[in-house]
């Protein structure tokens, strides 16, 4: 057997208040693709940064190649033959392709040098990205590429892929296991990170499986199923969940042909949408991100009022030019995918964080926005706590001392207890936990069971695949006409993903408009086949 | 190498202890530099600490001194919760004065004593007519509002000196860059005999306790202070971050402007050139030296006061040069900056050197 | 615009018990007393004047007399603590230097009857408050006829501060005095709005000197225009005090004020219990008195010019010769002084003209 | 017409201090730091300069104790920010008051001190070019070293490596830091280069330009500066243009004066202020224009976590 490309035994890192990887050891052959599975916060990230250089552990041992490697940084990293991308990408906007992959190679290289290799790289693996182009004008996809042709260019030994997948498209994942698959039979060693399940036992051949800094298990993982490794990475079977059927009611929030030319350069522009939620039914939207699911989000919730008046409806009342304020009285509750700064001000008490968007303990609020009144707000904070089983220290914790499961329960509790008519939810369950995700989607789903209008927008197909009705796509600022989950498949929601929405599905579309403009809709929505 | 390391919850007792400890890091530097220039330290700090505070007398002054002080910083504090970077407090202040004086000229001999509140509310008007030129460029044209604030100040010192030596001028001044005295009834009402102290002290006792409601007890200044705190967040719960804009600047206009009033229908008494002492821009560090907090304001705005009548009296008695309180302010602000970073983060000692 | 009743406790604490409580002899105590400078003594100009004024009072009386000063003291609600707190120190005499205490000082002269104040500059006086100034118009029209006969380009500059009566008066006098030596010269002038701001003066003095001026003179505190001036190899003159160091080669003499005789003269009075004020109490000090003098003469600069300088101390001192005797008209055409007539100190005291020769008009005036 | 080339000279002799420091703020903010204590370090230098100056009689290490001082402050000023995570602004504004009071301190033993005497400066032949010479060939050394600077800057920032990871510092700290590049000694070097240069302006000022010491003489030109990196859209180019725009203004004031235009001249001392407000408006109208360029984690505070 030949020497191990890398060995890492006994390593441990210690931050204030977890202990991220608790004596980890690991070893990756030549050739091989090695998968390093766990959930949210099991430290994989961490230990790959370690690997990498850009952490330093506080025990234990790294062996490249049978070496004892005392790797300080990145570049000492770069040099040994190890290469990483990261879980977010360290790109650089406003400069080019061949800058960014400048930066993240050693000295010795001209920038022509170094267009010109990228050009060389990029032919032989298929992966076409033009040099001279600003990053902040590629779409996702292709600023991974450059991610990965950066990552090529040092010819590592061994490839660190922090959950490249993420953010892509199902095809767009076919196209990287190819480029993948090559390097591998090439000798390059690859470790590969995701909690994607099925994506691990098509690419890997080795796996090590942590959960809460420790590693669980090793296995090969195309000997196993999707439920072994789960039982290995979380310590059981995820709870299932009841999607009972269910007629939708009258519509509660309709947009008509919404358009918005982006608010700054690296925005996206919304290119008429048009979506109809009723009440009783979740919507879900599916789509990678940056696809514009944000700025349709802030038209939705009223941080983004440029709307045309008339594009947005709620039970019959235009909401189109108004606040958020103004959407929350008439029955909107949002939940945005930024938990810390946006949903919840991090230097402040729960209590306080309710003031966001909840009035309840507000006295006198037609004088100078209202008195707060301490006693009341506190009382009504705990209560969420207590019923959506927060772990807190109480409603005057920080909103930033909360584990962001817990945080993303408080906030969607704050919301959902405002009995709202209509919920809105961006990726309800980032970063959450299992235990408390499910939590959350059962909650969702009891709020439709209870007449609520749901909107979900995810890039977790399974997430939206066992809470949606119906789903749409959101694609380049478009909005894919929406399908039944019972019609749907990956496959095709994965098309969809790209834009490729067939003409035919297209003029569908556009007939189903002019009805609905025509005579008001009865129908729960536009069911499409495709 | 000393590593930060950020702690879960900020540290209550460092909260408190910080600005002790910067105190006392000033205290000390202080007392170095008295030995260093050949003077007796304990004379020196005697001369900052003890002499401003030790008859009525001197607390009154002392009183004078803060209370512009005070209002001002209390205008600048809520700016700064809400993110907004008002640093020409001293322009306001000026504008304020300017206002103040022209209503006080318009007295007699027979006006009612009643004037005098026509007079703070010009001052009032006149600061937040000045902050809101700062509102408007950066509300429309994203104009940077610290330059825009700033160099209004510049423009306010040439628009008083513009009044006091044209239009305005005392006709019986002898061409001196001056308005006539203000009428005795314009004079603010003092609170005691042989004392400056006037109703101001007051009115920035009341302004302070009013901050502290509007901060801590009120949806729209929670609002604001979102704002500062989490642009996003604001936007997200639908606070407007342009009336946030507005009315920091509008109040904190308005009370540097209601200082200038306070000012020259208080002590000074007639428009001049010098109307302009500083006090906007030394309003900055008590607003920060005292958190931002209405009641530790109060605190700093003695303890800078106290720096300002110590120079003074280092100089006549013991022969220092007055500048001496410029440092001391400075460093005062230096070491609380530095000792607060104990409250959020805890130092530890890490061998490996860190990057 | 008084403060209230009089008959409170007074608000300093008692003079403190004599600090050399130890020594034996029975000597009277010293005099304290007390000086507030508007700007740091070692501006160079103004301050530094009157510091010279205070040192040449303790070389004159020694161990008579005690003197201490505070520098820098704004003209502002400052003025009137510091001037308190000189009194509550002990002092017996107090001197105020720049214009903008007169109003403080009234205050606190009212609050401390047994304590005499004198204040430089100002116009209003008590029973133990006096005010006094220099004739400093004096030294400018003497700088004036040097000029005149030293410009080749017959435009002189002047960078003046703010335009009061003083500095409107000096270059009045200035313009008067180069016109005597030379009928054609006219006199360019560029306000700075300050007493002292080196950057500032420096650039006014380039524009000057851009705009043709070879001479310059300033009524401002610094020597930055002497400096300027040297650095672009033009004439200039000194202010307040002797400046020949900062510009050797272009000063042409330094019209300085000595502030010393009076500081003496009003010491010895409060001495020997014979100082008085009130109304009208106004020491107005020229040359005669030894208060003016110009000095330092550049050696480029012709004999019968020097003569002719001479000839004016002289008469300036027996009253042979007088600055401000028409015909005087301004730059308007209009006659100010008749002909024939000399203008008193209260035509001079609210003087708001400027001169024919003189270019621009007073800041300020109709 | 003579007038116009002289000042046109006195316009750039006054931009030549305004380039200086704001060439130096520029280096701090494009790795997003914004130093509000300009002023104050510019005072601190302009008393270095000149005392040493009037110690050692030479112009050249009255410069070096100018960038010295100013370094050194820039220094504790980035640690502060940079390590101890202090408010930037706050942190700026201390420096400035501070800076003012100390160089105050130190600077009353020298407000009467006299430098020696200097020769006059002609590049010789180009000198005496009617019209030409006096605008443009009769300066300080520094004046010209002043453009090169700029030129220097502008090949270094656009032209190599270093300037490449100096400005990606500036647009992400956080994909800096991945990439392994140390960012906070990055920031702190850039941070202490910008103070030298402020440094180098402020004794500029008091060595050459008044040359004198004063309390306070810079007077608000530590201010233009700041404002000029947002005029000139963080550009080096734009930032000399926007530096001789503002000298220009400075003179015209004085000249406007001196030819006798009949404005109260408080209204012509307003003029660089007015003007400067003025243009950042016009400048900050479109944020497009100033996002092209401006350092995305401008003013933003950067903590690695690790
Ligand atoms: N710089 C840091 N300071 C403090 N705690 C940290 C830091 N980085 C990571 N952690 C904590 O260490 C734990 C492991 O984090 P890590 O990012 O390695 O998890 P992960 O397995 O990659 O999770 P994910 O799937 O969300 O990417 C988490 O609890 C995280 O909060
Ligand atoms: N940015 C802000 N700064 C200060 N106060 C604010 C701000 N935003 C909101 N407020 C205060 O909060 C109150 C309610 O805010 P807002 O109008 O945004 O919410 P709302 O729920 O829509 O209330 P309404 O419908 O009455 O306007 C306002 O009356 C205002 O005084
Ligand atoms: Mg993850
Ligand atoms: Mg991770």
């Amino acid at each position: 057997m030949s020497t191990p490309r890398l060995q890492l035994s006994g390593i441990t890192k210690r931050y204030p208040s977890v202990v991220a990887n608790s004596a980890v050891s690991l070893t990756v052959m030549p050739g091989q693709t090695h998968a390093v599975l766990g959930e949210n916060g099991a430290g994989k990230s961490t230990l790959m940064k370690i690997i990498y250089g850009s952490v330093k552990p506080d025990e234990g041992t790294v062996l490249f190649n049978g070496q004892v490697a005392h790797i300080q940084n990145p570049q000492e990293a770069r040099a040994l033959g190890i290469s990483m991308v990261f879980q977010h990408f360290s790109l650089f906007d406003t400069i080019t392709v061949a800058e960014n992959v400048w930066l993240g190679l050693d000295k010795s290289l001209s920038l022509a040098q170094v267009t010109q290799s990228i050009v060389t790289k990029a032919t032989e693996y298929g992966l076409d990205i033009d040099p001279a182009r600003p990053v902040h004008t590629l779409s996702v996809g292709e600023m991974q590429r450059v991610e990965i042709i950066r990552a090529l260019l040092t010819n590592p030994q061994l490839l660190i892929l922090d959950e490249p997948t993420s953010v892509l498209t199902p095809q767009a994942v076919e196209k990287l296991f190819v480029v993948l698959k090559k390097l591998a039979s090439e000798g390059c060693s690859i470790l590969y990170i995701s909690h994607k399940l099925h994506e691990i036992r098509e690419l890997c051949n080795a796996c090590t499986v942590l959960r809460g800094g420790k590693v669980t298990g090793v296995c090969d993982p195309s000997q196993e199923s999707n439920a072994s490794l789960s039982k290995l990475m979380i310590g059981a079977e995820p709870p299932q969940l009841t999607h009972r059927p269910q007629k939708a009611g009258a519509p509660v929030l309709a947009v008509s042909n919404l358009i918005l030319p982006r608010e700054d350069q690296f925005g996206v522009d919304i290119e008429g949408i048009s979506l109809q939620v009723c009440a009783g039914e979740v919507v879900g939207i599916a789509g990678v991100s940056g696809n514009g699911q944000k700025e349709l989000l802030c038209a939705l919730s009223g941080e983004d009022v440029r709307a045309k008046p008339g594009t947005i409806r709620m039970i019959n009342t235009d909401v189109s030019r108004l606040h958020p304020g103004q959407r929350r009285k008439l029955g909107l509750h949002f939940v945005p995918e930024e938990r810390l700064g946006r949903g919840a001000v991090p230097t402040l008490s729960l209590a306080q964080n309710l003031l966001l968007t909840r009035q309840e303990s507000i006295a006198y609020p037609q004088w100078g926005g209202g008195w707060i009144q301490v006693k009341s707000l506190e009382r009504h904070a705990a209560d969420i706590i207590a019923r959506f089983q927060v772990k807190a220290g109480g409603p005057r914790s920080l909103a930033r001392s909360l584990s962001g499961g817990n945080l993303q329960k408080f906030i969607v509790g704050r919301e959902m207890d405002a009995n709202p008519k209509l919920f809105i939810v961006s990726q309800p369950t980032w970063g959450v936990d299992v235990g408390a995700s499910a939590q959350i989607r059962g909650e969702i789903l009891a709020l439709r069971d209870a007449g609520c209008a749901v909107l979900v927008v995810s890039e977790e197909l399974d997430e939206l695949f066992e809470v949606s009705d119906r789903l749409h796509v959101i694609s380049r600022g478009q909005l894919s006409p929406s399908i039944p989950v019972a019609e749907a498949t990956i496959e095709k929601i994965g098309e969809w993903m790209s834009g490729l929405w067939s003409n035919e599905v297209q003029e569908h579309l556009a007939e189903m408009e002019q009805a609905s403009a025509t005579s008001t809709d009865t129908q729960g929505g536009q069911h499409v086949q495709a | 190498m000393f590593k930060l390391e950020a702690r879960p919850e900020p540290s209550r007792v460092w909260t408190y202890a910080s600005p002790l400890l910067a105190l006392l890091i000033t205290v000390i530097i202080g007392t170095l530099m008295f030995i260093a220039l050949g003077k007796d330290p304990l004379k020196g700090l005697e001369m900052f600490f003890w002499q401003p505070i030790h008859n009525a007398y001197s607390l009154g002054e002392l009183m004078v001194k803060a209370t512009p002080l005070l209002i001002i910083a209390l205008g600048l504090a809520l700016c700064f919760r809400s993110n907004v970077w008002n640093i020409g407090a001293e322009g306001q202040y000026i504008i304020g004065a300017i206002f103040a004086g022209g209503v006080a000229l318009l007295a007699d001999a027979h006006t009612s004593r009643w004037i005098v509140l026509p007079i703070l509310l010009a001052g009032v008007l006149g600061g937040m007519l000045w902050a809101s030129l700062t509102a408007l460029l950066r509300d429309r044209f994203h104009a940077n509002e610290i330059l825009v604030s700033l160099m209004l100040v510049y423009v306010a010192v040439q628009v008083l000196s513009y009044l006091v030596g044209g239009p305005w001028k005392d006709p019986m001044g002898f061409n001196f860059p001056q308005t006539k005295t203000f009428e005795a009834v314009t004079r603010i009402p003092r609170l005691f005999d042989g004392s400056r102290v006037s109703i101001g002290v007051l009115l920035a006792l009341a302004s302070v306790a009013g901050l502290w409601v509007f901060l801590f007890r009120t949806r729209a200044g929670f609002a604001l202070q979102v704002g500062g705190l989490a642009p996003a967040a604001a936007r997200y719960a639908g606070f407007s971050s342009r009336k946030a804009l507005w009315l920091a600047l509008l109040l904190s206009g308005g009370a540097a402007g209601l200082a200038g009033a306070l000012e020259v229908a208080g002590p000074i008494g007639q428009l001049t050139i010098y109307v302009p002492a500083g006090y906007g821009f030394a309003a900055i560090i008590v607003a920060y030296v005292g958190r931002l907090h209405p009641v530790g304001m109060v605190f700093s705005a003695i303890l800078m006061s106290m720096f300002y009548i110590g120079g003074e009296m280092a100089q006549s008695r013991l022969g220092l040069t007055k500048s001496l309180t410029g440092v001391f302010q400075g460093l005062l602000l230096f070491s609380l900056l530095a000792c607060d970073t104990l409250v959020n983060y805890r130092l530890k000692w890490q061998k490996t050197g860190a990057r | 615009a008084l403060v209230g009743c009089g008959k409170k406790e007074e608000p300093a604490p008692a003079p403190a018990p004599a600090p050399v409580a130890s020594a034996p002899a029975p000597k009277p105590e010293p005099l304290k007393i007390a000086f507030a400078y508007v700007g740091p003594v070692g501006d160079g100009g103004w301050t530094f004047a009157h510091d010279n004024g205070r040192k040449a009072l303790e070389k004159e009386f020694g161990d008579k007399i005690v003197t201490s000063f505070v520098e820098n003291v704004p003209e502002s609600a400052d003025a009137e603590r510091v001037l308190r707190d000189m009194a509550g120190q002990g002092n017996k005499l107090i001197f105020g230097t720049t214009f903008g205490y007169m109003e403080p000082m009234l205050k606190v002269a009212a609050d401390n009857a047994g304590i005499k104040f004198e204040h430089a500059t100002g116009y209003k006086q008590a029973d133990n408050m006096r005010t006094y100034d220099s004739r400093t118009y004096e030294g400018a029209y003497m700088a004036g006829v040097i000029a005149g006969k030293m410009t080749k380009s017959n435009t002189l500059g002047v960078v003046a501060s703010i335009p009061i009566p003083e500095v409107v008066r000096n270059i009045n006098a200035f313009t008067l005095g180069a016109q005597s030596s030379n009928p054609k010269i006219k006199t360019k002038v560029v306000w700075v709005n300050g007493w002292f701001d080196p950057p500032k003066e420096t650039e006014a003095a380039t524009s000057l000197i851009n705009g043709g001026a070879d001479v310059l003179f300033q009524n401002t505190d610094s020597p930055a225009v002497l400096k300027t001036a040297e650095a672009k190899g033009k004439r200039a003159f000194g202010w307040d005090s002797d400046m020949t160091s900062y510009g050797p080669k272009a000063h042409l003499a330094s019209s300085v004020i000595n502030w010393g005789p009076y500081y003496i003269k009003a010491t010895k009075e409060a001495l020997d219990g014979s100082w008085k004020a009130g109304a009208g109490a106004h020491s107005w000090w020229g040359v005669k008195e030894g208060a003016i003098d110009i000095v330092s003469i550049a050696e480029d600069v012709p004999a019968e010019t020097k003569a002719k300088i001479d000839e004016i101390k002289k008469g300036l001192t027996d009253g042979s010769f007088a600055i401000w005797k028409g015909p005087i008209t301004d730059n308007t055409g209009k006659v100010q002084v008749a002909k024939d007539t000399v203008a008193d100190d209260q035509f001079l005291g609210g003087l708001n003209f400027f001169v024919k020769g003189v270019e621009g008009k007073v800041p300020g005036s109709k | 017409m003579e007038s116009y080339a002289l000042l046109l000279a006195a316009t750039l002799n006054a931009g030549t201090v305004l380039a200086i420091a704001s060439l130096g703020l520029l280096i701090n903010e494009k790795v997003g730091i914004v130093n509000l204590g300009a002023e104050g370090m510019m005072l601190c230098a302009a008393i270095a300069g000149f005392a040493t100056v009037v110690t050692t009689g030479n112009d050249w290490l009255g410069f070096a104790a100018g960038m010295a001082i100013g370094a050194v402050l820039a220094g504790i000023f980035g640690l502060l920010v940079i390590w101890l995570n202090t408010n930037q602004y706050a942190t700026g504004l201390a420096l400035t008051l501070f800076g003012t009071g100390f160089s105050a301190f130190v600077g009353t033993s020298f407000v009467q001190a006299k430098i020696p005497e200097r020769a006059s400066y002609a590049i010789p032949g180009l000198a005496d070019i009617p019209w030409i010479g006096p605008a443009l060939f009769r300066h300080h050394p520094l004046v010209y070293i002043t453009v090169l600077l700029a030129l220097a800057l502008i090949w270094f920032m656009y032209r190599t490596r270093s300037g490449l990871v100096m400005r990606s510092v500036g647009e992400s700290p956080e994909s800096a830091h991945a990439l392994g590049y140390p960012v906070r000694r990055i920031r702190l070097l850039a941070v202490v280069a910008g103070g030298a240069l402020c440094g180098l302006a402020g004794a500029y000022l008091s060595v050459i330009y008044t040359p004198l010491w004063v309390e306070g003489m810079v007077a608000g030109k530590g201010w233009i500066a700041l404002a000029l990196t947002t005029f000139a859209t963080w550009r080096p180019a734009r930032v000399l243009l926007g530096a001789y725009l503002f000298g220009g203004v400075t003179m015209l004031q004085f000249h406007l004066q001196s030819i006798g235009v009949d404005v109260p001249s408080q209204f012509l001392s307003m003029l660089p202020y007015v003007a400067t407000i003025v243009v950042l408006a016009l400048i900050s109208r479109n944020p497009q224009w100033i996002r092209v360029n401006m350092p995305t984690s401008l003013g933003k505070p950067f903590y690695p976590g690790a």
